[in-house]
């Protein structure tokens, strides 16, 4: 009687709370007020703000950007249930920012934000981007 | 800074997992769940290993027997838990106080940490006898969880 | 030939509970710290060695998200977690990977922001899923079952212990990074705090914290050119134990691989009495008990005397063999940053920039790591080139 | 001052998509006494081992503990690189080459089946600004591939061509992954390697204690990493640091140019070709005449955190069959999102 391999189950289920710096509590308080900063040096700007460029620099303030851009790239995420993921580059910024579109769109495609209505500060207040109008 | 200017967002992480309890951990639990029986690894060199592992790591040889050990067993160290702690895994909090010990089952080398039934740290000692009490075999999972707690023998 | 490795430059954050910075801000704090003391920037640098608990803040691969606050640009980018020790192993690796030649300069970085999880449950999943983890009491309940082997072996007092606390956290008030710097504190108020696991009490034990510690290795020339005087590395030794939690019997009472790695660092480089040969020592000391039952592991007393040892006034900062004059693991602890504090607290002792904690003219700092199943890192730091 | 350790032992777990029969100590310890057996050592004789696993994928802080007892280190030294295998090898290999340690242990373990790949990808996303939106790799990975030129027949023909190479994976036709269902557009499910369990160990040492032991031995002969920015801050259809990297490993192990044998790891098949085509590759058909990954590589069924530390072995073993014409080659590892980090190390004949 070969003994039988005992599988346990089990899971890891931990509470975080993280806490945002300075420039990114701009830009997450900012989309749910429908606002779009970017953190900078004075001469570039970034999206999504963040403290810090690339290569090291400091990007100490924020400044609001029109919340229009274009695809990168898109892909209807099939194995996550269809949701539509997708790179967006912001007009006049650097770096790009993962977010949701309503439907595949070809790179280039330029795109507007969508918001969602009196939402507490953080990514999902910014509800999609979709084809601009 | 005021209070109301930092910004801090909850997330909740949930990882699941399926271990494979292997080779050793299976045998134990089986005969621990069929038979009662407490199965240590002992080596070419005699040490008693619980919990049952392929090396032992006091001489780097593969184990190479099952060996009996318990059910009794005595306090290898013990403490008395009074902060409020949860565990991960039920997301529940355990009811303070607890008593907690390194438990050494009679005929092994190692301890293993466990539960004690006793909230006075005082009564407890280094070598004190404990014995295992068993949850009710219908609410047995397969681990050791399956002993509820280990009750001192204050003769 | 292998090359002469020193610490030249370190930073650390205040450690507390921070609300205004995030975790990329929190590393650039001590990583700026360190470069800046030394008129360098994130360029002058060849490597990086990054050390954290992943769960403790719950990000996977946190170092390749951390890349740009550290500018990586296409370099090296290391990652360890060996638990409590991660800190002083992150130093090990720069000290073998530099001497090796294989990087020069090598900036390594600990840190943990413990308030952004519960640590007393992520320090669960550190236990064995099949064996362990259903059973666990948390950092403290474990600790303190072990605390009753070490205090039935040895005949330490509480009051021994609360001795300890004292020292930790008065010396903590000349170090401006201390979390808990208490100038008034006495033994009574130690005996009198909240019991969390018998016999170990609130100021019994470290407290958790935000931090970040940052220390810069280089080699031969260049270490010269960057430190006026560089805290050369004469050992890093480490030891392990048994697998599981419950494996070693007598626990602290007999440390295991901290006699092992003590055996062997000192032989290493060249200590045969302690009090003698070190000026200064940075133990990882998680609790009052443990701080005692190290000073036996260490020889820095006979066995079973590490509460006459804390009694005789020698690890005091005025004595002959000063134990953590930063207030140490009990005044700040941030477990990803607390073994290289460890180091860097030793190598600012070695190259006189210790500040108000300075214990004068050192020549020898010791450095532990404690971590794990209760391993050991345990690091020796000289003017002297080795 | 070059890198300069032996590997003398080799020992590798038949990996498979689920091993219910043993838990992470056990396949660890297969991997170790294979490779020690293979040495002709005793597990007492090891003075240290580094080891390689990432604490998501084993659903444990520091995972390194349930290894350091069957990997020789009690009493001894372990440390865990929480990234890819080649890199606890380069650590070892500096304390050999420092001639602090003679002999160790190289261990990388992984098992991909105890955990659920989606939530462990999550985890490494930007906790403050994307991991809400609840993405993993695969949704990164299709965004990639519609970036790059790259057709769906040329991926499907290097996921067959690594699945004919591989002892272990069953065979696949080209037509068949190209029909399997659509994971995050354009990829296919099939063009992503499998959840795999397994481990790698390696004994290596110094050139007296190789030579004490006359196993036919392999010499470390350099090693480099190169780490980019985070993934949302690259153009998704670049190589990113392969070329640099490799570079690197040349100059460190003295090598004029790129050796015939490269054994690549990849876990899309359109990185394969990405990160050929940076090697000088132009095409599957550098996948199908085994010039980029003889035995499949990641592809052809090898645990993520493994597959750098296989690729190793995989040298190794040929080296020592003699099998690799100019007695080179270059085994490459990768970790972080897209590739973020690029490993290589080099491997010849020790002759």
């Amino acid at each position: 009687m070969t003994e039988p391999q005992l599988i346990f189950d089990q899971k890891i289920d931990l509470p975080y709370t993280y806490t945002i710096g300075k420039v990114q509590r701009t830009f997450l308080r900012g989309l749910a007020e429908g606002k779009l900063f970017a953190s900078t040096d004075g001469a570039r700007k970034f999206i999504p703000a963040r403290p810090f460029a690339p290569d090291g620099s400091r990007l100490p303030e924020t400044v609001e950007v029109e919340a229009r851009g274009t695809v990168v790239a898109s892909t209807r995420a099939g194995h996550l249930g269809g949701k539509v993921f997708a790179l967006i580059s912001i007009a006049g910024c650097d770096g790009a920012m993962l977010h949701l579109l309503e439907e595949p769109l070809e790179p280039g495609t330029p795109v507007e934000a969508v918001w969602e209505p009196d939402a507490e500060p953080g990514i999902l207040a910014l509800r999609a981007f979709r084809r601009a109008s | 800074m005021s209070e109301d200017e930092f910004l801090r967002l909850p997330q909740q992480v949930t990882l699941e997992y399926r271990f494979a309890a292997g080779k050793y951990a299976s045998h134990f639990f089986t005969t621990l769940k069929n038979e009662g029986r407490l199965l240590a690894r002992r080596c070419p060199s005699g040490h008693v290993l619980l919990p049952p592992r392929p090396v032992c790591g006091l001489c780097n040889l593969e184990t190479s027997e099952w060996v009996e050990v318990g059910p009794n067993a005595s306090l290898g160290g013990f403490t008395v838990v009074y902060i409020p702690f949860t565990d991960p895994m039920t997301g529940e909090g355990r009811p303070v106080p607890y008593g907690f010990g390194l438990i050494r089952f009679d005929g092994c080398d190692t301890n293993v940490y466990h539960l004690i039934d006793e909230t006075d740290p005082l009564k407890l000692r280094i070598g004190l006898p404990v014995e295992p009490v068993w949850r009710d075999q219908a609410d047995r999972t397969g681990s050791f969880a399956d002993i509820r707690h280990f009750k001192p023998i204050y003769t | 030939m292998a090359r002469a490795v020193a610490a030249v430059a370190t930073g650390q954050t205040d450690y507390a509970i921070r609300k205004d910075v995030g975790i990329p801000e929190l590393i650039r704090e001590a990583i700026d710290r360190c470069l800046d003391s030394r008129d360098l920037t994130l360029k002058d640098v060849d490597a990086f060695i990054l050390g954290n608990m992943e769960m403790f803040e719950g990000i996977n691969m946190v170092e390749h998200w951390l890349a740009d606050a550290i500018g990586i640009g296409g370099k090296p980018l290391w990652k360890l977690n060996n638990g409590g020790t991660v800190g002083s192993s992150t130093a090990a690796a720069a000290y073998y990977l530099a001497s090796a030649g294989f990087h020069n300069r090598i900036l390594c970085v600990g840190f943990e922001k413990q308030s952004e999880g519960s640590p007393q449950s992520s320090i669960t999943t550190v236990a064995d899923p099949i064996w362990e983890r259903s059973i666990m009491a948390g950092a403290i309940g474990n600790f303190a079952a072990m605390t009753s082997v070490y205090v039935n072996e040895s005949g330490v007092t509480p009051e021994q212990a609360a001795k300890v606390a004292v020292k930790a956290r008065r010396n903590a008030c000349k170090n401006p990074h201390a979390q808990l710097k208490m100038p008034d504190i006495t033994v009574e108020q130690v005996l009198e705090s909240k019991m969390l696991a018998y016999p170990v009490r609130m100021l019994d034990f470290c407290p958790s914290s935000d931090g970040a510690c940052a220390v810069l290795f280089s080699t031969e020339d260049d270490a010269k050119s960057l430190s006026p005087n560089p805290a050369w590395v004469h050992a890093a030794v480490t030891a392990h134990d048994q697998q599981y939690m419950g494996d070693s019997p007598k626990r602290l009472a007999e440390m295991r691989s901290l006699i092992e790695a003590r055996k062997r660092g000192y032989a290493y480089a060249g200590i045969e009495d302690p009090i003698r040969d070190i000026d200064v020592a940075e133990i990882y000391e998680p609790a009052t008990y443990a701080e005692l039952a190290m000073y036996e592991c260490l020889a820095f007393c006979e066995k079973g005397g590490g509460g006459r040892h804390i009694d005789s006034g020698i690890p005091e900062m005025d004595g002959a063999l000063p134990v953590n004059p930063s207030g140490g693991v009990l005044s700040a602890n941030a477990v990803g940053a607390t073994a290289l504090a460890r180091v860097a607290e030793a190598a600012m002792q070695v190259m006189g920039e210790a500040g108000e904690h300075q214990i004068p003219n050192v020549k020898t700092a010791l450095a532990t790591g404690y971590g794990g199943n209760a391993w050991t890192d345990l690091l020796v730091l000289r003017a002297e080139k080795p | 001052m070059p890198l300069d350790a032996f590997i003398v032992g080799i020992g590798e777990t038949r990996h498979a998509p689920q091993r219910d029969d043993v838990n992470t100590t056990e396949i660890a310890w297969e991997a170790v006494r294979a490779a020690i057996e293979d040495a002709g050592v005793e597990l007492n004789e090891i003075e240290a081992a580094i080891t390689a696993s990432q604490d998501f994928w084993e659903g444990r802080t520091i995972s390194s503990m349930a290894v350091n007892e069957i990997a020789g280190a009690t009493f001894k030294a372990e440390s865990k690189t929480a990234s890819d295998g080649t890199l606890a090898l380069v650590y070892a290999a500096t304390r050999i080459a420092v001639g602090f340690d003679t002999l160790m242990i190289v261990l990388a373990h992984c098992k991909e089946s105890q955990a659920d790949a989606h939530t462990v990808e999550m985890s490494a996303f930007d906790p403050y600004v994307q991991r809400l939106l609840d993405p993993d790799e695969t949704v990164l990975a299709g965004m990639q591939a519609q970036l790059l030129d790259i057709s769906l027949d040329d991926r499907a023909r290097v996921v067959a061509a690594a699945r004919r190479r591989s002892p272990i994976l069953e065979p696949l036709d080209a037509a068949s992954v190209a029909s399997s269902p659509e994971t995050s557009a354009p990829l296919r499910q099939l063009e992503r390697a499998p959840l795999m369990d397994g481990a790698v160990a390696l004994v290596i040492c110094n050139a007296a204690h190789a030579k004490r032991l006359g196993r036919p031995a392999v010499r470390v002969a350099g090693a480099s990493t190169a780490t980019d920015s985070y993934w949302s801050d690259r153009d998704l259809r670049s190589a990113g640091t392969v070329q640099p990297a490799v570079a690197a490993a040349l100059a460190d192990a003295g090598w004029a140019d790129l050796p015939d044998r490269v054994e690549l790891s990849a876990p899309y098949a359109h990185q394969a070709l990405l990160w050929g085509r940076a090697l000088g590759a132009s095409g599957p058909a550098a996948f199908e005449d085994g010039g980029l990954c003889a035995t499949g590589g990641w592809l052809g069924g090898r645990p993520g955190v493994v597959t750098g530390l296989s690729a190793v072995a995989q040298c190794a073993r040929e080296l020592r069959e003699g099998s690799v014409a100019d007695g080179r080659a270059i085994a490459h590892g990768t970790t972080g999102l897209l590739g973020q980090s690029h490993h290589f190390v080099c491997v010849e004949a020790a002759g």
